[in-house]
């Protein structure tokens, strides 16, 4: 790996930004979706002429207007908290998702992918979201914040297995560790959602439940536990979260177009070209996540592992399996 | 008037917690109603949330029956600043049928609403219709705007 | 099973194309999404001008004491509290003269601290003075009212000595009737 | 001989007891003194099977307490009722508890100890159930700690668990599980509910008390607003008790009318019901849809009544106005939009591989327990039990000379047992709606009649009931002979449902806690409506009403 240039560092820098960007299209694609499907009308995208004054123009950056919103709010401590761990966590989080986009290529283009284990640090550094919640939530010491953390916590059993075996047998199959170079092999030939749909499908539903989507909100179920390990958090420290949640939608997406669609590269197109495509699929998975979301009910914590271990990690175990085999009989084409 | 980034975005997205103090549940309904499929609020980015600590615009229902006063000026002492109230529904405004008038107060009700938290917004109705209760919110909007 | 969440997609892909939200603001022609289907709506108060006599029947009814009477020097004013009304219709129902309505009006919010800040709807009518005394005695038009009734109602032979009285009676205060009786001719003893 | 004279014969001779009948109506009342009432209870409801419905106290000043215990038989013959009263002295007011023999008197008695001197001696469990806990006449008893702290304050979010293998979670008084204030005191093990506590009273308005402030006619609006899902069965069952004080035949029409609002309002609760189960289990897409089919009823309501909720249309003697012509056609295109769509939902909940899921096999209920503990409404019949007010005591045009309907049970007894009842229930009012409106469209005549003067009252106390959405609801009115009531006594569905949900939640998961509590359909607002009795006798409870030291104002 050569000295990091100033482009790779400007690159690094600015990767982040467009990511939360893309985050806020998401969250708000989320919103709106699944407001359409329930016969709603969702965010509007045009404001009516006479609510202008009051409401703005649009509301497609809604979840950015929520993020400035909270972080123009008072923040309330609670006193029975331990008062450090619960004003910090947000942050350790916060630093985890913003290296973590700078290591997630944005339509092929990131300096950082192309370090050579930077799919195992990008796994590692989104581990440290849900740990830094957990974190969070035992120290605000309300009842709801610590069940909240104990779900989270096993949720997090349930989906990081089929998440990390799904992304090893991806590189099992690129033979790297490199998303870039994961990228770079799919460019030439079919992309891996083609070659391993069975790992594409355990990721699929991995990420979902690392974003809280319905059926696995478990950790945040609004009639049972308030909102789980964030119930106490408010404010500022709220904004924090919620630009924590907006760069995970964000990296999960580009996580996944990445390792399973070739980052956006359309072969026999030049590179530029994999912006719009980049786009469009990110728009297509968060819409399949969002169809999930309204179609489904919530999981109970007991059923969401069950279901967790049953479907998601032998779906990824047997993707494992044949990219092993793959590997074994087709040779040539990896 | 031009309007800072921060005005602005606190009308963008209110969050609403709705307490019920006490009252026949009409209300509620009616506000159930509001963020259901034909009076659909979140077009205009409303959010309910179940959480104090979350939100901007405490909406009340209700006349406050005397167990749960103390209780609701607690949970509007946990919503951060800036924040609104709103009273939603005739009975939490003046008691409305249940306090028969202000001479002869009805020994249950430890309100109306306005004796327990500063109100900014008034919606009358018995139920008030999701018409009158997102006017309402709208109002709400203009006042949390410069809070 | 799955069977169910097959049809749930069908029906929320429908559902996807026609939403049912209603538009807001409404246009002001069919104020609220829904009132043009009921032919009566259940809204803001309004008192007739002219129908409105100022009885205060409706004051009787009202299950929530929402709507009060309060005399002034020359005027009776009718005022509906609206954040008290419980819009049980009841007023309406009950005026004689049909003077009361519930307009189809629900957008009655208003900034305020206080249940005073409330919208109040008031109507005063005039109140007639009694000639003798010159306090004030009924309003003018609830007389009126009285009078029409009573010769629409009363048997055709009897007419011209019971508008003479109903004239004596209406002109003077309860208590200058009282203590003039024998004067007016109206003492119930008058006959022996 | 009806059959209602076997059951008095048979009494007499056990019992001995001297009846004060009431023609017309099947509600016989007769006194007896205190040491009988517990063998009398034993007898009614062991051998008659009777259903104790409710006990009430009324003061009456210096005369002392009247208890009474409404007992319903009406499973034997339509509209059958015992009421055994027993006349307690105001400087002695105490009577044997009888809660060891039929469980369901329980939350009756705690609630009429709560508000009137009368002492129910040897109650299971004295404490308070609405007022607060550290208010006057608490009583002192051993599980009252496990409320009340030192300086007798409830303790709220800052509960700490007592022992550390269990811990103690405040569901309430604010909790998105429900809306309305409600306290659950919840122990749990790991994530088991291992025992529940209830704590009414967030939501006490005083209603009763109110109702002795108001003449009959202003009293049905504040009826409506005892409860706002329910309101026209409240109106309903409220003008069932007055028009039976005043012997006030309605006409057919009204009772069609009456029907059509009650029916319709079932729809509408159901839905709603429906909606909020379903974001109770995390399905907010079901909450939209439901709430979406929800608005074709609001819509009738509106065209016939003019109020999307809260219709006001009942009136001592009849209805307030009628429903002919063009509306009915419109009403029925409406009715049709909305079967369409919850004939949809009905299959999105049969087939839905998660729904099915998450409410198999939770919170239990088999009818052994549901016919001891009194359960009512959905909640009785999906256990199995064939209990409906609207088929054992007709009001308004349920009778069979009017509708021709069946009652929908459901075997099972968990949730998924109750949203099947109130499913098919939708389907079943839907077709009651159709009959009305084709009844509707054949009668003629006035839609009410003249009410009668309270000075001419044929009685001087009776009994009204009505099915509401969540079951079986009880006025119970008496008049002094002035133009307002002497006392009015509510017993709602939801009282009774809400005693049996500590048994529902033991053994199950907090998860699983809202979707329990929400099957049964709780509405606080019903249940804590009350009263209280400010009266020379009850020096007490005045006391109660008015001290000072409980202004909570700032």
């Amino acid at each position: 790996m050569e000295l990091p240039s100033t482009i790779s560092i400007a690159s690094s820098l600015f990767l982040p930004i467009v990511s939360f960007f893309l985050g806020i299209i998401y969250g708000y694609e989320i919103r709106k979706v699944s407001a359409r499907l329930q016969s709603r009308r969702g965010p509007w995208l045009l404001v009516p002429k006479s609510l202008r004054g009051t409401l703005g123009v649009t509301r497609l950056f809604q979840p950015l207007y929520d993020i400035i919103k909270l972080l123009c709010k008072e923040s309330l401590l609670p006193s029975t908290s331990t008062k450090g761990l619960f004003r910090s966590s947000p942050y350790i989080a916060l630093i985890c998702v913003i290296v973590a986009a700078a290591f997630t290529p944005v339509a092929t283009y990131s300096h950082l992918a192309s370090f050579e284990l930077s799919l195992v640090v990008i796994l590692y550094l989104l581990l440290g979201v849900p740990f830094a919640f957990i974190l969070g939530g035992a120290a605000s010491a309300s009842p709801w914040g610590v069940i909240g953390s104990q779900r989270e916590a096993e949720l997090m059993l349930g989906y990081e297995t089929p998440l990390v075996i799904a992304a090893f047998s991806i590189a099992t199959m690129a033979d790297s560790l490199s998303v870039q170079k994961i990228i770079d092999v799919q460019a030439t030939r079919l992309p891996f959602l083609l070659l391993n749909p069975l790992a594409a499908v355990a990721f699929l539903v991995a990420i979902i439940g690392k974003l809280h989507l319905k059926p696995f909100d478990v950790p945040e179920a609004e009639v049972e536990i308030v909102a789980g390990p964030v119930t106490e958090y408010g404010g500022r420290l709220l904004a924090i979260i919620e630009i924590v949640k907006t760069f995970l939608i964000a990296i999960c997406v580009g996580l996944f177009i990445a390792l399973f669609l070739a980052g956006g590269l359309v072969p026999g197109y030049e590179k530029l070209f994999s912006i719009p495509t980049f786009l469009l699929e990110g728009l297509l998975i968060v819409l399949v996540m969002t169809m999930i979301h309204t179609l489904n009910p919530r999981f109970r914590i007991d059923q969401a592992l069950i279901w967790y271990v049953r479907v998601p990690t032998i779906l990824a175990i047997s993707g494992l399996v044949w990219a092993y085999a793959f590997r074994h009989f087709f040779p040539a084409f990896i | 008037m031009r309007l800072g980034l921060k005005e602005k975005a606190r009308a963008y997205s209110p969050w609403i917690f709705h307490a019920h103090a006490g009252g026949c549940n009409n209300c509620d309904i009616e506000l159930a109603a509001c963020f259901a499929p034909r009076f659909d609020l979140e077009r205009m980015g409303i959010q309910l949330r179940n959480n104090p600590r979350h939100a901007d615009i405490f909406l009340v229902t209700g006349p406050a029956p005397k167990q749960i006063a103390p209780i609701l000026r607690r949970v509007y002492d946990q919503l951060p600043n800036p924040k609104v109230a709103i009273a939603c529904g005739s009975c939490a405004i003046t008691g409305g049928v249940y306090n028969r008038d202000d001479k002869k107060p009805n020994y249950a009700i430890g309100g109306p609403v306005e004796k327990l938290i500063p109100i900014d917004v008034l919606v009358p109705g018995c139920p008030p219709r999701p018409e009158s209760i997102i006017d309402g919110i709208m109002l709400a909007l203009e006042k949390l705007r410069h809070r | 099973m799955k069977y169910g969440v097959v049809k749930l997609t069908k029906e929320l892909l429908r559902n996807a194309i026609h939403p049912v939200t209603v538009n807001y603001p409404a246009k002001k022609e069919s104020l609220g999404a829904l009132t043009e289907i009921a032919d009566e709506s259940r809204g803001k108060h309004r008192f007739d001008e002219i129908k409105c006599v100022g009885c205060g029947a409706c004051t009787i009814v009202c299950s929530s004491s929402a709507i009060t009477e309060s005399d002034s020097d020359l005027e009776r004013t009718l005022s509906v509290e609206i954040g008290r009304c419980i819009f049980c219709g009841r007023c309406r129902d009950i005026c004689p003269e049909k003077g009361l309505e519930l307009t189809p009006e629900f957008e009655m919010s208003k900034k305020g601290q206080s249940a005073n800040d409330c919208i109040k709807v008031e109507h005063s009518v005039p109140l007639g003075t009694c000639d003798k005394c010159g306090r004030t005695t009924f309003p003018i038009g609830q007389i009126e009212a009285v009078r029409k009734r009573v010769n629409e109602k009363i048997d055709p032979a009897n007419l011209v000595i019971v508008n003479k009285d109903m004239e004596i009676f209406m002109r003077y205060c309860p208590d200058c009737r009282r203590t003039a009786s024998y004067a007016f001719k109206t003492h119930p003893r008058k006959s022996y | 001989m009806g059959h209602s004279e076997d059951i008095i014969n048979e009494l007499n001779q056990r019992l001995g007891t001297d009846f004060e009948f009431k023609a017309g109506t099947k509600i016989y009342w007769f006194y007896t003194n205190r040491e009988r009432v517990r063998e009398i209870a034993k007898y009614l409801t062991g051998e008659f099977k009777a259903r104790l419905i409710h006990v009430s106290v009324i003061d009456r000043g210096l005369n002392g307490y009247e208890v009474i215990y409404h007992y319903s038989l009406d499973h034997l013959d339509q509209y059958v009722h015992f009421n055994v009263k027993v006349q307690l002295p105001p400087e002695e007011p105490e009577i044997e508890s009888i809660s060891d023999i039929a469980p369901e008197a329980s939350w009756s008695e705690r609630e009429m100890m709560e508000f009137t001197p009368v002492r129910f001696i040897d109650h299971p469990d004295p404490r308070h159930l609405w007022l607060p806990y550290e208010w006057p006449n608490a009583v002192e008893s051993e599980k009252c700690e496990h409320f009340v702290d030192k300086n007798g304050k409830l303790p709220f979010a800052a509960d700490t668990a007592q022992k550390l293998e269990r811990s103690l979670i405040p569901l309430g008084p604010y909790h998105p599980l429900l809306i309305e204030g409600a306290y659950f005191r919840v122990k749990l093990n790991g994530e088991t509910i291992t025992d529940v506590d209830v704590k009414l009273g967030w939501n006490h308005r005083g209603i009763m008390k109110l109702f002795e402030g108001r003449s009959y006619s202003r009293g049905v609006f504040l009826a409506e607003r005892v409860c706002g899902i329910c309101n026209v069965t409240h109106t309903t069952a409220y003008l069932n008790a007055v028009e039976t004080l005043g012997g006030i035949e309605i006409p057919d029409r009204a009772r069609y009318i009456r029907t059509l609002m009650a029916e319709l309002e079932r729809i509408h609760s159901h839905l709603l019901w429906l909606g909020v189960a379903g974001d109770l289990i995390g399905f907010k897409t079901l909450f939209m849809l439901s709430l979406k089919a929800r608005e074709q009823v609001l819509d009738i309501f509106e065209s016939l009544t003019g109020s999307r909720r809260a219709p006001a249309m009942n009136l001592i003697g009849g209805i307030r106005k009628d429903v002919k012509g063009e509306v009915i056609t419109k009403t029925n295109r409406r009715l049709q939009t909305m079967k369409k769509e919850t004939a949809k939902l009905i299959e999105i909940v049969y087939n839905h591989p998660l729904t099915r899921k998450r409410l198999q096999d939770i919170g239990k209920l088999d009818l052994f327990t549901a016919k001891n503990a009194g359960a009512v409404g959905p909640t009785a019949r999906a256990s199995g039990w064939k209990l409906d007010i609207r088929q054992s005591s007709p009001y308004a045009a349920y009778g069979p000379e009017y509708t021709t309907w069946d009652i929908v049970t459901d075997e099972g007894g968990d949730v998924w047992s109750r949203t099947i009842v109130r499913l098919k229930e939708i389907l079943v009012s839907a077709d009651i709606l159709v009959q009305c409106l084709k009844a509707l469209d054949n009668t003629t005549g006035p839609i009410s009649i003249e009410a009668a003067d309270p000075k001419n009252f044929k009685f001087n106390e009776a009994l009204g009931k009505a099915e509401a959405p969540r079951g079986e609801l009880v006025y119970y009115v008496v008049s002094d002979g002035s133009n307002i009531p002497y006392s009015v006594r509510i017993r709602t569905p939801s009282f009774r449902n809400n005693a049996l949900l500590p048994k529902l939640l033991r053994g199950h998961t907090l998860a699983d806690a809202p979707i329990i509590i929400g099957s049964i359909d709780p509405c606080y607002a019903c249940t804590d409506r009350i009263f209280t009795i400010t009266d020379s006798g009850a020096k007490k409870n005045s006391n109660v009403a008015t001290s000072s030291q409980f202004t909570w104002s700032q």
